[in-house]
């Protein structure tokens, strides 16, 4: 929601982020700086602390240590709501969808709640306006033929389109998509990507994404931060990144085949 | 001191009655995903069958063997869970473990409402009496008062029963098995579980034990038509206070009622109505689902 | 616009054929009705919570709140105006309802229903201790005046049933809107996903306490209804079976349409009549038949019948 | 469009449904039959002990009337040569349920009188519709003072004595027994029935033994079922006497637990409406309990005899196998009285069936014989009955091998029932006064 002209501030910033469950450790000292406008993707094997990192930052997880920063303000302990008021968004690995509505009106929620104000009862939700910008939004998104259809209906590739497009109603500053192409068809995975970054970059939005396709890390992302046993093993532009012996040999040359987690 | 020892004696023999009661609604729960609310119901039928089974029992020389009287509550109790588990669950309760928690309550609302005409229907209205298991092992004397020596029997039985639930869930393979589909129902089936069987047995040990705690109060009331709708209200209280599905949290629960109960009969009566929402309440500020919950973070 | 004229066309139908229904109908099949229509309003406060997911057990809990209210009021300060009753009683509830909807907002699922049961079954236990409101017994409640008409014998059954018949569609319209509104959206949202309405910036706590403040003033309208066309109130109101039924209607309806729910409920009046003069010893028998034929056959309610949900264009 | 069509449709069809389903139903008969609403507990808790025995004795008292085979006064076919239809209504569901059933029966069934009622919440409820209908109501069975006390009807009427008898006449037991009682607890259901009770019994010790001490009182929960902890605190406690008005399951349970636990050797305890659980209890009631019957019922009746009383007694006894207790004496009082009014009321209109306004008129002040002795329409204007009484003590009778009654004590109706316009607590508190004993 802020409105705040480039400041040359870091757009998001971890300090230090640890996060245990158990004896496992999921984040071991996480420390990030994230520029503004910059797209970053994540890697590394299942466990290795991706999503746990996307949780942390987006509240879903609060971290047992450290700090989070967002344009230099402390979010940290926020909710999840309070984060995404705050102007950070994100997609979802299996997308959070509301099966029982329609695509247009999974897109009209998220008109009706990135309104200022709180969703009014009197208000309609369908009015012609908010119906208009719905319509807009899944264009961009090229998915407006479906917009009848109800979720049970949908190919993957649609519903990862959906959950991102419906991310983006809120206008956020900061964007964290969590494996944007994961589970869609391989042909249409560049498609997707395409039609996303687009729209993020037409909103100058700051974004990181979580990917195990390194065509799609090395096509999409001006930097990589490799994950491997909760900490960060590699931070530098994609092709130094991916000759890292390191990298090599924890995340990409014996990591196996991709599963979700 | 007298008064503390006679309200941890009475709050343990009525702990005892809850957790017998409300054990298998909160298995049934943790299983099937279904909070029965006939659940009473089979309370009736097996303090019901009970007071037949021993009738017949006596009637036909169970004197010269009195105590076998005891194995006859257990039979009648087994009995029941036999005839009537596979009937409601494959018949009935089946079709609805997609469906939402809320419906199961409104499913077996309507089981209940056709089990008390039914009782009705077989039973008649006339009270039955099967008070010679509770006269049998004599009086105890405990400080300055006299007891029933069958409430400490009641107190075993339940000890054990708990016990035997949670060794079943715990340290047998199929208990295992049943935990693991508690767990995660899915993956279960796809690692090739039963799921059926287990949601079979696992509904046929909540009658039992529902009949069984019927078959257990029998003995010290008359059995009478509308003796179940008030046991599934504190059976509900009990499994919310330690958490719904969990075994431990039911026998915590029904000990804290039972002994906030005894210390408000013998303390301050006019609370005795409340007592047990208090406690609830008291649990649920601190513990928004129970005292022992199983969490479940969900995957995004 | 138009979609505001649809209601206003559907409500003035509704309306018209209330009235006119009314008058053809005997005595005794116009309070059945008035009871139906006034419960029928406990139950709709029931499907705005299932909207977003919710299913509330203790709905008893504003009926009673709603009736006493009015009982009190009638016996104690001499109102007797249906309108001033029926204002006084939606206050009380919305106090109530502001105090324990956000606490309450807390909870889902089969904790929501025992939770909201508990605390009905104490105001039970409250009432039926306070023996200088009637305990168990209850008060009666004297019959109500309509701004100065003070009517007898039929033209009270008459004038009870306009009331209820005005406040029903009334409601109704009003509900509809507000199911279409972004608020029901929202609501429809939180119940097929939660996590997605937070991760969009809405706090499904303030939509969940908001539908329980709004179906507090519901339960509150019905209780006020029922306890002056029947005449009398006990805490019979908040006991769990009580709420039991307005669930039942609830979910017999389906959360799709209004409608269906005054349709549920009237059913239900008329079939727990009939069994209970038909079939006086095994009258719960044929309702809880009755009961599970309608969820095995309807799933999503009897308002499936008439209002799809569309699949595929709207 | 397609949503207005549908939101049309379904607003009409579902009022036209509602509307249809109500119109179409109904159903009205006449013929020269006397039409009677019979209301009470078919299931539930009360079901055992007060509703079924009650309609029980009901049934049978009916089907002698229809066939004329009571002796006079009551010779007369049915109801004044009319015979009598009965519609039974289950009680069970509370107070709302009951005023629409009410109404049902009234409106829909066009009953000509409704005879029932066993809960007070229900009697409480029923009494201004059957006024606003103008429709002729008989409660039979209830005990709570509050309907004539605090209301005033035409139409409605109780042919039993409502509950204070019951404490009166238990405390006077003891005083004229000379029974010591030192001190005195309480187990009364934590409802208005056990409250009530509690603070009459409370209230008449206080006059006729002011130096008994009240100790504990205990209101356990109704149908509670488990009485250990109360039996444990009253133990405690250990008072000379223990009062109680449970009934039913909760009475009989009481008496299990109590007994095994040896409750009753340490003090004695007095049941204010005990007798009805004897035929089920058997040998498990202790001998030496001090109980009533509200009213002169059940044992208390046989034991006095008569014609009447010996004439039911038998016939109950052997069509149901077991002795008529209190309920069944209810509902006959209850029967005799509407068949003595509505007799009374077509002697006056010459011989027609009377209409509401003419039975209500005969009905008040009447005095009639029942087999539980002579009922009186003394309080609430002649709305009201009052009855006599009767106290005894339990006795096993080893030999026939059934419960008695011994050290019975019969109290006339107007020794424990307060004259006209007095209400029960003030005329218990200001030491019974005006009333006439022998």
């Amino acid at each position: 929601m802020s409105t705040s002209a480039s400041t040359g501030m870091p757009a998001l910033e971890t300090r230090g982020l640890m996060k245990s469950f158990g004896a496992v450790t999921a984040a071991h000292d996480i420390t990030v700086s994230v520029p503004e406008r910059a797209v970053w993707s994540l890697i590394g094997t299942n466990g290795a602390g991706k999503t746990t990192f996307v949780n942390m930052v987006t509240g879903y997880l609060h971290p047992d240590q450290g700090t989070i920063l967002f344009q230099g303000q402390d979010i940290t302990g926020l909710g999840p709501r309070e984060v995404t008021r705050a102007g950070i968004c994100r997609s979802f690995q299996i997308p959070q969808l509301c099966s029982e509505l329609t695509v247009l009106e999974n897109v009209l929620v998220a008109l009706a709640i990135a309104d200022p104000k709180p969703p009014s009862f009197f208000r309609k939700a369908r009015e012609s306006a908010a119906e208009d910008r719905a319509m807009e939004i899944l264009k961009r998104f090229r998915i407006e033929e479906h917009r009848g259809r109800l979720m049970t209906e949908l190919s993957a590739g649609v519903r990862k389109l959906l959950d991102i497009a419906m991310s983006m109603c809120g206008h956020p500053k900061v964007m964290l998509l969590d494996e944007p192409t994961s589970g869609v068809a391989a042909e249409e995975k560049f498609p997707i990507m395409d039609l996303v970054m687009e729209a993020l970059a037409a909103e100058n939005v700051t974004t990181l994404f979580v990917e195990h396709d390194m065509d799609i890390v090395t096509r999409y992302s001006d930097r990589v931060l490799a994950f491997y046993d909760g900490r960060i093993i590699a931070d530098d532009a994609p092709d130094e990144v991916l000759n890292d012996p390191q990298v090599q040999r924890y995340v990409t040359g014996t990591a196996p085949a991709e599963a979700s987690s | 001191m007298d008064l503390i020892l006679v309200i941890l004696v009475d709050g343990l023999i009525y702990g005892a009655w809850l957790f017998i009661v409300s054990v298998g609604l909160t298995l049934v729960f943790g299983v099937l995903g279904i909070l029965n609310l006939a659940h009473g119901s089979l309370y009736a039928i097996g303090a019901y069958s009970t007071a037949t089974a021993v009738g017949i029992y006596f009637a036909y020389g169970g004197d010269a063997f009195p105590l076998g009287s005891y194995a006859v509550m257990a039979l009648a109790a087994l009995l029941v869970a036999v005839v009537i588990a596979p009937l409601l669950e494959r018949g009935l309760l089946r079709h609805f473990y997609h469906r939402d928690e809320v419906i199961g309550v409104l499913v077996t609302y309507g089981v209940f409402l056709i089990l008390e005409d039914a009782i009705k229907l077989i039973w008649g209205v006339d009270p039955l009496f099967v008070y010679e298991p509770y006269d049998l092992l004599g009086m105890v004397e405990a400080g300055p008062l006299f007891y029933v020596a069958y409430d400490f029997l009641v107190i075993a039985v339940s000890a054990v029963a708990g016990f035997a639930v949670w060794y079943f869930l715990n340290r047998t393979r199929r208990g295992k098995v049943m935990l693991a589909v508690i767990h995660d129902r899915e993956m279960s089936q796809t690692m090739g579980v039963n799921v059926d069987k287990v949601f079979l047995l696992a509904f046929g040990a909540g009658v039992f034990l529902a009949a069984f705690g019927g078959a257990l109060t029998a003995p010290m009331i008359s059995v009478s038509p509308g003796i179940g709708v008030n046991v599934i209200i504190v059976a509900f209280a009990v499994i919310i206070i330690g958490g719904l599905g969990s075994i431990e949290g039911a026998a915590l629960g029904a000990v804290m009622v039972g002994i906030s109960r005894a210390a408000s009969v013998h303390l301050m009566p006019e609370l005795e109505l409340f007592i047990i929402y208090f406690v609830m309440a008291v649990v649920l500020i601190f513990r928004p689902e129970g005292i022992f919950v199983r969490t479940q973070t969900r995957k995004i | 616009m138009k979609a505001l004229s649809d209601i206003r066309v559907a409500s003035l139908l509704a309306l018209a054929l209330l009235i006119g229904g009314g008058l053809a109908l005997p005595d005794w099949a116009l309070f059945l009705m008035t009871i139906g229509l006034a419960k029928a309003l406990v139950s709709l406060g029931i499907v705005v919570q299932m909207r977003a997911g919710l299913v509330s057990f203790g709905q008893g809990l504003f009926f009673c709140i709603g009736a006493y209210v009015a009982g009190l009021m009638a016996n104690f300060a001499g109102l007797t105006d249906i309108f001033v009753l029926t204002g006084i009683s939606v206050m009380a509830c919305l106090a109530i309802g502001g105090i324990f909807g956000p606490l309450l907002a807390n909870y889902r699922g089969i904790f929501f229903a025992m939770l909201s049961l508990s605390l009905s079954m104490i105001l039970y236990g409250i009432l039926s201790k306070m023996n200088s409101l009637g305990g168990t017994d209850g008060l009666n409640v004297a019959a109500p005046t309509f701004a100065g008409y003070a009517p007898e014998g039929r033209a009270l059954s008459l004038s009870l049933y306009l009331y209820t018949s005005f406040i029903v569609v009334a409601i109704g319209a009003i509900l509809r809107t507000g199911f279409d509104s972004q608020h029901g959206l929202v609501s429809l949202a939180v119940r097929s996903n939660e996590l997605r309405v937070e991760y969009l910036g809405a706090s499904v706590r303030r939509t969940n306490a908001i539908n329980y403040v709004i179906s507090a003033m519901l339960g509150g309208i019905g209780g006020v209804i029922t306890g002056l066309a029947i005449g009398h109130v006990d805490p019979e109101y908040a006991y769990w079976t009580t709420s039991g039924e307005f669930v039942f209607v609830a979910i017999l309806a389906g959360y799709l349409s209004i409608p269906a729910v005054f349709a549920a409920s009237i059913i239900l009046e008329l079939v727990r009549s009939f069994s209970n003069l038909y079939f006086p010893n095994t009258w719960q028998m044929v309702l809880g038949v009755f009961l599970l034929v309608i969820i095995l056959t309807l799933p999503n309610g009897l308002g499936s019948l008439f209002h799809r949900r569309r699949e595929g264009g709207s | 469009m397609k949503s207005t069509v549908k939101r049309l449709v379904s607003a009409t069809a579902a009022a036209a449904l509602s509307l249809g389903i109500a119109a179409g139903a109904q159903a009205a008969s006449h013929s020269e039959t006397f039409k009677i609403g019979v209301v009470t507990f078919l299931s539930g808790g009360a079901a055992e002990s007060f509703g079924v025995p009650a309609w029980n004795g009901g049934k049978l008292l009916i089907d002698m009337l229809n066939k004329g085979e009571l002796p006079a006064p009551y010779d007369q076919k049915g109801f004044g040569g009319l015979m009598i239809e009965a519609i039974e209504i289950d009680e069970a569901g509370g107070a709302t349920k009951q005023v629409q059933e009410f109404r049902n029966l009234v409106q829909r069934e066009k009953v000509d009188a409704v005879l029932g009622y066993v809960s007070s919440g229900d009697c409480l409820a029923v009494p201004p519709v059957a006024e606003e209908l103008k429709a002729f109501l008989v409660l039979y069975d209830c005990g709570t003072p509050r309907v004539f006390e605090e209301g005033s009807y035409n139409y409605v009427f109780r042919t039993a004595a409502h509950a204070a008898m019951d404490n009166i006449s238990l405390a006077k037991y003891m005083t004229s027994r000379g029974i010591k009682v030192g001190s005195f607890a309480g187990v009364n259901q934590d409802y208005a029935w056990g409250h009530d009770s509690w603070a009459d019994f409370v209230a008449s010790m206080g006059v006729l033994m002011p130096d008994a001490k009240a100790t504990t009182s205990l209101f356990p929960k109704i149908f509670a079922g488990q009485y250990g902890t109360e039996i444990s605190a009253v133990m405690r406690e250990k008072p000379d006497l223990l009062h109680s008005s449970l009934w039913g399951g909760d009475l009989q349970a009481f008496m299990l637990q109590a007994s095994a636990r040896g409750i009753h050797k340490r003090m004695q305890i007095a049941l204010a409406a005990g007798d009805h659980v004897i035929p089920q209890l058997g040998q498990k009631m202790p001998d030496g309990i001090i109980l009533g019957a509200r009213g002169m019922n059940g044992l208390a009746a046989h034991a006095k005899g008569g014609e009447l009383v010996d004439l039911l007694w038998d016939r109950y006894k052997a069509e149901y196998g077991v002795f008529p207790v209190q309920a069944p004496f209810r509902m006959w009082q209850g029967l005799l009285g509407v068949k003595a009014a509505v007799e009374k009321a077509m002697k006056a209109n010459g011989g027609k069936k009377p209409t509401a306004e003419q039975m209500a008129a005969a009905m008040k002040g009447l005095t009639w014989e029942a087999p539980s002795g002579t009922i009186t329409m003394a309080l609430g204007n002649g709305h009201q009955a009052i009855q006599p009484n009767a106290i005894g003590t339990t006795k096993w009778d080893e030999a026939a091998g059934e419960m008695t009654l011994v050290d019975v004590e019969y109290y006339d109706a107007e020794c424990v029932n307060p004259p006209n316009g007095v209400k029960a607590v003030d005329w218990i508190k200001a030491g019974f006064p005006g009333a006439k004993c022998d």
